[in-house]
């Protein structure tokens, strides 16, 4: 297992790559402030998890995926959406479960999907997602398309048998997937180090002899690197890798959490190292952009954001007998 | 019910508290066991005190009487903390473990049906498993199609296992001290949409036995047996029926296993019709079984065919006017009524 | 059933393999998994060989056609490889796996019910999920408690699940057959006792139809509605009665999910009764799942009480005569019969 | 983890605990044997799974065990149950179905259990054992009986999501556990280098941080002084240990199992190291039993188990009234 990495300089991103990746990560933050917001409004029916603070893990993977690769994700799992691609109107037209959304309001925040995109799923289920990837994997190695596996997860979720299961199923089949554990110190209200015996989740992958790496999850270009190399490695049909992401979350669990059980103290630590204010700043020292660049890039993000809710918002309702339909294909 | 105790208006959701707090008073071995039912173990500034008192704080304020040798906040592992549970009941403790949603069954059915549930019977009687397991069920809040479901058929289905389901706080309450008290396996399902219902809920430690129903209407014309939240949508049908003359009695089993057949084969062979309402899916079901024990015992009494008013055969939808569509309404009960009479 | 396809005798097992051997050569995106399916992987004498070929030897001889790649030992995980056969079937396989005995549902149940059987619907119909599950059911060798249930009534439960169970030879091929071209997520149960049983079997790569019943027996005086080995004990039940005047309609319902009940209600309109058998555990069951449909919609037809046939409301005993008593017989199911003539 | 330990000196061990040990050794073998050719023979029903070869293993642990101890056991469960002291006439009943049977004949050979015996049952389910032994441990620990629960297991096991729960949960809660994964090479007809990704199955210990032993199996003081050291650590309140014995099974998976996947060679290579074989000869050479003494305990057993064999041919079927009973306490 390696130690940290931090502070890596992003030798092998040119620049378009770069705003891409800062742009996703506004993208993801904007979506999150704005389903919190929507949510207290009474707009968002259910469950909300946010994924703000997380951001340049999601980014960082996924900017390495195409279409042919699939993911897995969590009831976490907006961030994760928008850095597969999905089609972001579509998804907050299902938050409020509009006919316009990319479930057709059938799944929600917590079962947005587009397969079709590779995105196979938040999930409802912790550790629901694991097996789920490794079966992916499976058709990518068994038709031998190319692609790639990767399988998002939570630090609760590293203790539940389908991460154990799923680890040494793909260790032994040396299936091409990436487990991306992202390690935001608690679950729920319970922190990482009273239900995880493990100090480093990473560690958990010397029980399947596959490579286990812990990356700074506040640091796009670390985990971009990072990633790389474990893709590489899955595409090059040498098996899984685990990688523990350390992040943080900032709101609570979902939204109504009082977030009683860690101090403000702790948050703004985090806060003062924030993902993409560091990306901000590293494009703009390095002259990659300049403060209106930037400016107008958030503003685009903004305004997409603002569209998908006034769209989402005037988008009707399914159907009643929508009630009824796509439970199988023939019956 | 006429009775002496005194009673006064608790919610739901404090109703189970409140029996969660007697039982563990009355029995140093009663433990409790489940993901953040206390929350913020290990936290520094919350020794003695709760983060959530789990999702819906029922078990709030208990860790600071019980303390957390007695209310374990467990990993997110269904499999290991509920057949911990089974152990621990199978060896000397009275463990109440959560499982957070029914939803979750997956995860940990073998250490409930196959271990837990049959250790009994294949030790030849020379074991016993005094376990509770407490789960939410039920549509309603938009939680989705992996946090809606009831699912209590499969369990009740499941020889070995008590399958208990109040329906108002007074028998939240009797009935959980009854399971915590039994000496099998119990699965407790309570509604999500109940917690915050209010209603008279006796002081004192009583139980109430299991496999006795209760009616909680009385009426003459048909009975429908309903079954958790449904008892409450049964009664609002019942009240628009009565303004047309249908005067329906609503039955409630208050454990779906054991079942109290009595109750229902007697107020069947008063009314001679029978509609069943149950929010679980409707394939080999609660409310099948129902139907299938009057079908044979009830034969001679009915005057009408056996209606079902269930949720439909699909997974629960997110979207607020399909999740309306698949909880029974108590329009459609009605409606359902008014077909038989 | 009149048709001009050669057959000729193949077991119960035989026909399954048969089955698959036909799915495989047909589709290159068939593969099957399972724990000792081939056996003995990376034993140096057995590159191409089988070591056990699935522990009753029904997937035997496949991997000398199909290679290690495409028929995959499987370590003991079965949430582990069932996911990954659900999650190979949503993107692009058509996975068969093998859930060795319906008994271990329980260590898979999330990935089966709440992952595969929901993922169409919660995503809005964009997406499908093709995967067979083919697991054995039964009591009848003294397997015990852990290795003899059925419990396919808690598949049929669940939506979004196929339930398949022949009861012949003929008829495990080809619902086998339609199962692995199905674009659904379907439960294949194949049932230990009736492995070696024999029967005609057609040539060719015909499948069966899901939802259509098969009448395997023509009676008017009442109906038998039976399930897997069910069907068997039942002819003879029907033979028995026939020679004292009362001639049974029996009906193997071959899928209980989708459900053919025209042909139920259609017989049941001519007889005027029903008895359902059924090996599950009797609570929330097909048994009363199929009771209650015709206390319903067959109604009017009925002229006597529905009876059930079933295990009791047990585990598994493993004493022979014990297990000989859990199992329908023969002689209760025409005493009970008898009952309502 | 430490490697693999041989030839240890049984240093702590008095005459009569070795030939106790022996006893318990001949026992287990004998029964097995027995079983084996009375399974042949069409007097058990269902299936037999049997330990020959394993006993070192469970004499061993069991040495250190009393009956406030609990164990779980697997489908291979004779030895550990015989090793835990069940009653051997009990348990011939039990195969045969037998009302005399320790479980009326209801469980029979892959339910035998005598929880007054704090033996917890055989178990159908691979994997099943492991929580359960959790809660035997965590009731030890919560009502202070001093007592510990020791859960054996196979190689094949160590893939369940229930070992991985079942470890942290002891690992984190200090639960005084041992676990005990027998690694006889093969689960069915599969070898552990095919299913399970790890080389050593006690490395997987580091994934909770707790020790992790190799011993060898065939090794009865080995073994003996492995266990010692983790039941103590147990009793302690120290917390779990993971003890890997190398071991390896005399006959196929079950009785029926043809045995195609390994060579006669490797099975004679096993078998000229027989553990009894081994103990016997330690006895010998140190002087603390003759050739008559052996002699006499082999007698003595071998007539124990005819006797029990005859008494279970003689005994009554349970009642076909049992059928229904036992099912619950009270209904
Ligand atoms: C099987 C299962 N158990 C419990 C839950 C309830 N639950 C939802 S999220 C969560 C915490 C997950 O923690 P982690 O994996 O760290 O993800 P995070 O929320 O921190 O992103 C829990 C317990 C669930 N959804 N599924
Ligand atoms: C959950 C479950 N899956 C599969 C089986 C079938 N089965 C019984 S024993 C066995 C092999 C177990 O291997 P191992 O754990 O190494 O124990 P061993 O038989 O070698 O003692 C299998 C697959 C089972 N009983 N339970
Ligand atoms: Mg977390
Ligand atoms: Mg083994």
């Amino acid at each position: 297992m390696s130690s940290p990495s931090t502070a890596i300089e992003p030798a092998a991103l040119d620049r378009e790559q770069l705003l891409t990746m800062y742009e996703r990560m506004v993208e993801i933050r904007t979506f999150e402030d704005l389903a919190g917001k929507n949510f207290a409004a009474g707009l968002v029916p259910g469950f909300v998890h946010l994924y703000a603070g997380e951001e340049a893990v999601a980014v960082g993977v996924c900017a390495h995926l195409t279409d042919r690769d699939y993911i897995t994700s969590t009831h976490r799992g907006h961030g994760h959406c928008i850095a597969k691609g999905v089609d972001i109107p579509g998804m907050v037209a299902e938050l409020m479960g509009k006919s316009t959304g990319v479930c057709k309001g059938k799944g929600g925040s917590m079962h947005i999907a587009d397969v079709e995109k590779g995105m196979l799923g938040a999930n409802g289920i912790v550790g629901g997602g694991i097996p789920l990837a490794c079966g992916a994997a499976l058709t990518a190695k068994t038709l031998g398309t190319g692609g790639v596996a990767v399988c998002f997860f939570g630090d609760g979720a590293s203790n539940q048998g389908t991460f154990h299961e799923g680890l040494n199923l793909a260790a032994i089949w040396k299936l091409p997937v990436v487990f991306v554990c992202e390690n935001n110190g608690y679950a729920e209200s319970t922190p990482v180090g009273y239900h995880c015996a493990a100090s480093d989740i990473a560690n958990r992958a010397s029980a399947y002899e596959i490579p286990g790496v812990v990356v700074d999850g506040f640091d796009l270009f670390a985990v971009h690197e990072t990633a790389a190399e474990a893709i590489g490695r899955a595409r090059r049909g040498d098996g899984p890798t685990l990688i523990e992401a350390k992040t943080y979350r900032y709101y609570g669990h979902f939204q109504g959490d009082m977030i009683t059980y860690r101090t403000e103290e702790e948050l703004n630590r985090y806060r003062q190292r924030d993902p993409i204010v560091a990306v901000k700043g590293y494009l703009l020292a390095h002259g990659l952009a300049d403060e209106a660049g930037i400016d107008a890039i958030d503003a685009r993000v903004t305004e997409k954001l603002d569209a998908a809710w006034v769209a989402a918002k005037a988008a009707a309702f399914p159907a009643v007998e929508e009630t009824l339909t796509d439970v199988y294909v023939t019956y | 019910m006429v009775t002496a105790t005194a009673t006064r208006q608790l919610t739901y959701g404090q109703a189970v508290t409140e029996a969660l707090r007697i039982a563990m008073r009355e029995d140093p071995t009663v433990i409790l066991m489940g993901e953040d039912i206390a929350g913020g173990a290990m936290v520094d500034h919350l020794v003695n005190d709760d983060a959530w008192g789990g999702p819906m704080g029922v078990t709030k304020g208990l860790v600071q009487e019980f303390g957390r040798d007695r209310v374990l906040d467990t990993p997110i592992t269904e499999a290991g903390f509920i057949g911990a549970a089974v152990g621990a009941a199978a060896t000397g403790l009275r463990p109440v473990a959560e499982l957070m949603f029914v939803d979750f069954f997956g995860c940990c059915m073998d250490q409930i049906f196959d271990q837990g549930a049959k250790l009994r019977y294949m030790f030849g009687g020379k074991a016993r498993c005094p376990v509770v397991i407490r789960t939410q069920i039920g549509a309603g809040v938009s939680a989705a199609g992996q946090h809606s479901g009831c699912h209590y058929s499969v369990f009740t289905h499941m020889p070995g296992i008590k399958a208990v389901i109040p329906s108002t706080p007074a028998d939240a309450k009797g009935l959980l001290l009854s399971a915590i008290r039994d000496d099998d396996l119990v699965m407790f399902f309570e509604n999500k949409v109940l917690y915050g219902m209010k209603g008279e809920v006796p002081e004192g430690d009583e139980g109430i036995p299991f496999g006795v129903a209760d009616i909680k209407r009385d009426g003459d014309d048909v009975t429908v047996v309903a079954i958790s939240r449904m008892v409450t949508q049964s009664l609002l049908a019942a009240e628009q029926l009565a303004a047309e003359g249908i005067e329906v009695e609503v039955i409630d089993p208050r454990t779906l296993s054991p079942l109290d057949e009595e109750t229902i084969l007697t107020s069947v062979a008063k009314t001679h019709r029978l509609v069943v309402v149950d929010e679980d899916n409707p394939r080999c079901s609660a409310a099948t079984d129902i139907a299938a024990l009057v079908a044979d015992k009830g034969f001679d009494f009915l005057d009408a065919p056996i209606k079902l008013v269930t949720a439909p055969h699909t997974p629960v939808p997110f979207s607020p006017p399909l999740e309306a569509a698949y909880v029974p309404s108590p329009e459609r009960i009605a409606e359902t009524v008014r077909q038989i009479m």
